[in-house]
């Protein structure tokens, strides 16, 4: 189990790509919306890649879509990318996944912005 | 296993019941399975069982194989499951990920007594449900 | 009582219950408490448990006399409890008003086979929760 | 128990008060989120009148509250009054009464316009 950890890293111009690490719960979920708030005040897109993301629970799902949301409203874009195997199956049977919203790579996550 | 019901007890609870079935031979997917299942129903014990007390009371979870599957029993000694007008927002996906990710679960609310939730998962894991392979 | 599980089946079942009801003396509060918690279950059945099916299957609904209280079971032999991203939007409130408006309850739900619920009425009513009569 | 119905009352230029008869349920919800819509379409302000409502569940509720929302995104106001016994209880155990959505009277509804 990878300790829990959040990275960053800049993809361009007010685009950042944010990296979750370890499991993404309740216990961690405050920690995660307040480094998503900052980064939406600086960013204009915003990639939260999960390849190091081994766990995620709907509590976590929904830290993601609400700043999702909030960013949308003022015209940000925040997508998520290479989901691990449990992060896509909890995301594919709460019907999240034929969104645009989740991609497999980092590439496809920019290329469709 | 009995615990302060407050965020921390979550991964806790995870790595408890994960340890215990590892022994059991459990597969990648009725792991993962079994991890959602756990987290999502601990989640609402933290969240929603003692709100407004001043202190956290008990989250208790225990585990027993039977037969291909596991049994995980999570409860506490709260409210009942009640509206939760003052909540944070949510996906309201708790119960029905439990549902999707199990084989079967029993939900026993008593008002003002508690609430506990006992959840049957396939040392197999659950296949994919048809929406999700449609798609 | 087994009725197909449609929308004109709900006031249907709620006329019914409220007339063994009667005969058993129940409250104005109590009878209020009871079509509502019904009226949620059925309309769950028929919101949700045969979803994406052609025809809609049976809502099968038993009432039963227990001491001070009523006992209604609800069931239904659709999909079992899952998420339901295609469905309408709703408040979310249907399980959380059963667990107020009930003295306690019993969900079961099996993976593909259906769902089950067993709620318990008081004839009196229940009181007010305390964040209602505090407002 | 009084057959549904819905009924209609102007009150001023574009306000209208609509009455609820009977029970409002998923059998009736689509006949009452129609007839809410036309209504929006033609007024800026709509008093729902639940005088008569013997029942509702939180498909009733939320088939008001869904209009409500989307009447506000174009400025206008809907609210609920006299709600009966039945509606009061679950509307407070739902958290519903403490907004600004449902009044006493029909005169209290407008008074806060
Ligand atoms: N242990 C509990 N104690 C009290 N209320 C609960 C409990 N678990 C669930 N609830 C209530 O039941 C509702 C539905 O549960 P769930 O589907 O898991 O919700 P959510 O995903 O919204 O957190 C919750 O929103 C809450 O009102
Ligand atoms: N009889 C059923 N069959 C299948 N799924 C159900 C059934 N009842 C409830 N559900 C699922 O459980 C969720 C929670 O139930 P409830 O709180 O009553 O929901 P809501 O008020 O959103 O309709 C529903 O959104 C749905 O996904």
């Amino acid at each position: 189990m990878k300790p829990f950890a959040i990275g960053e890293r800049e993809l361009g111009p007010r685009r950042l790509a944010i990296e979750i690490r370890g499991e993404l719960d309740m216990a961690v979920a405050d920690q995660v919306k307040a480094r998503l708030r900052s980064a939406m005040a600086e960013n204009d897109e915003i990639v939260v890649v999960l390849a190091d993301c081994e766990f995620i629970d709907s509590t976590g799902i929904a830290t993601l879509l609400l700043a999702r949301n909030a960013f949308a409203e003022r015209d940000g874009r925040l997508v998520l990318c290479e989901p691990t195997e449990q992060v896509q199956r909890v995301l594919a049977i709460s019907g999240l996944t034929n969104d645009e919203v989740v991609f497999d790579s980092l590439e496809a996550a920019l290329s469709r912005s | 296993m009995r615990l302060p019901a407050r965020p921390e007890a979550i991964p806790t609870v995870r790595r408890e019941v994960e340890l215990h079935a590892l022994r059991l031979g459990i597969s990648d997917r009725g792991l993962a399975d079994l991890k959602t299942v756990v987290s999502e129903a601990c989640t609402n014990v933290v969240r929603y069982a003692y709100e407004g007390e001043e202190e956290a009371g008990p989250l208790e979870v225990e585990f027993t194989p039977v037969a291909d599957s596991v049994k995980v029993v999570v409860r506490d000694h709260g409210c009942g499951i009640a509206p939760k007008p003052d909540a944070d927002p949510s996906l309201h996906m708790g119960l029905p990920l439990i549902g999707a990710l199990s084989s079967r679960f029993v939900l026993s609310s008593e008002r003002g007594a508690g609430t506990e939730v006992e959840i049957h998962v396939p040392l197999a894991g659950q296949p994919e449900p048809a929406w999700v392979v449609d798609a």
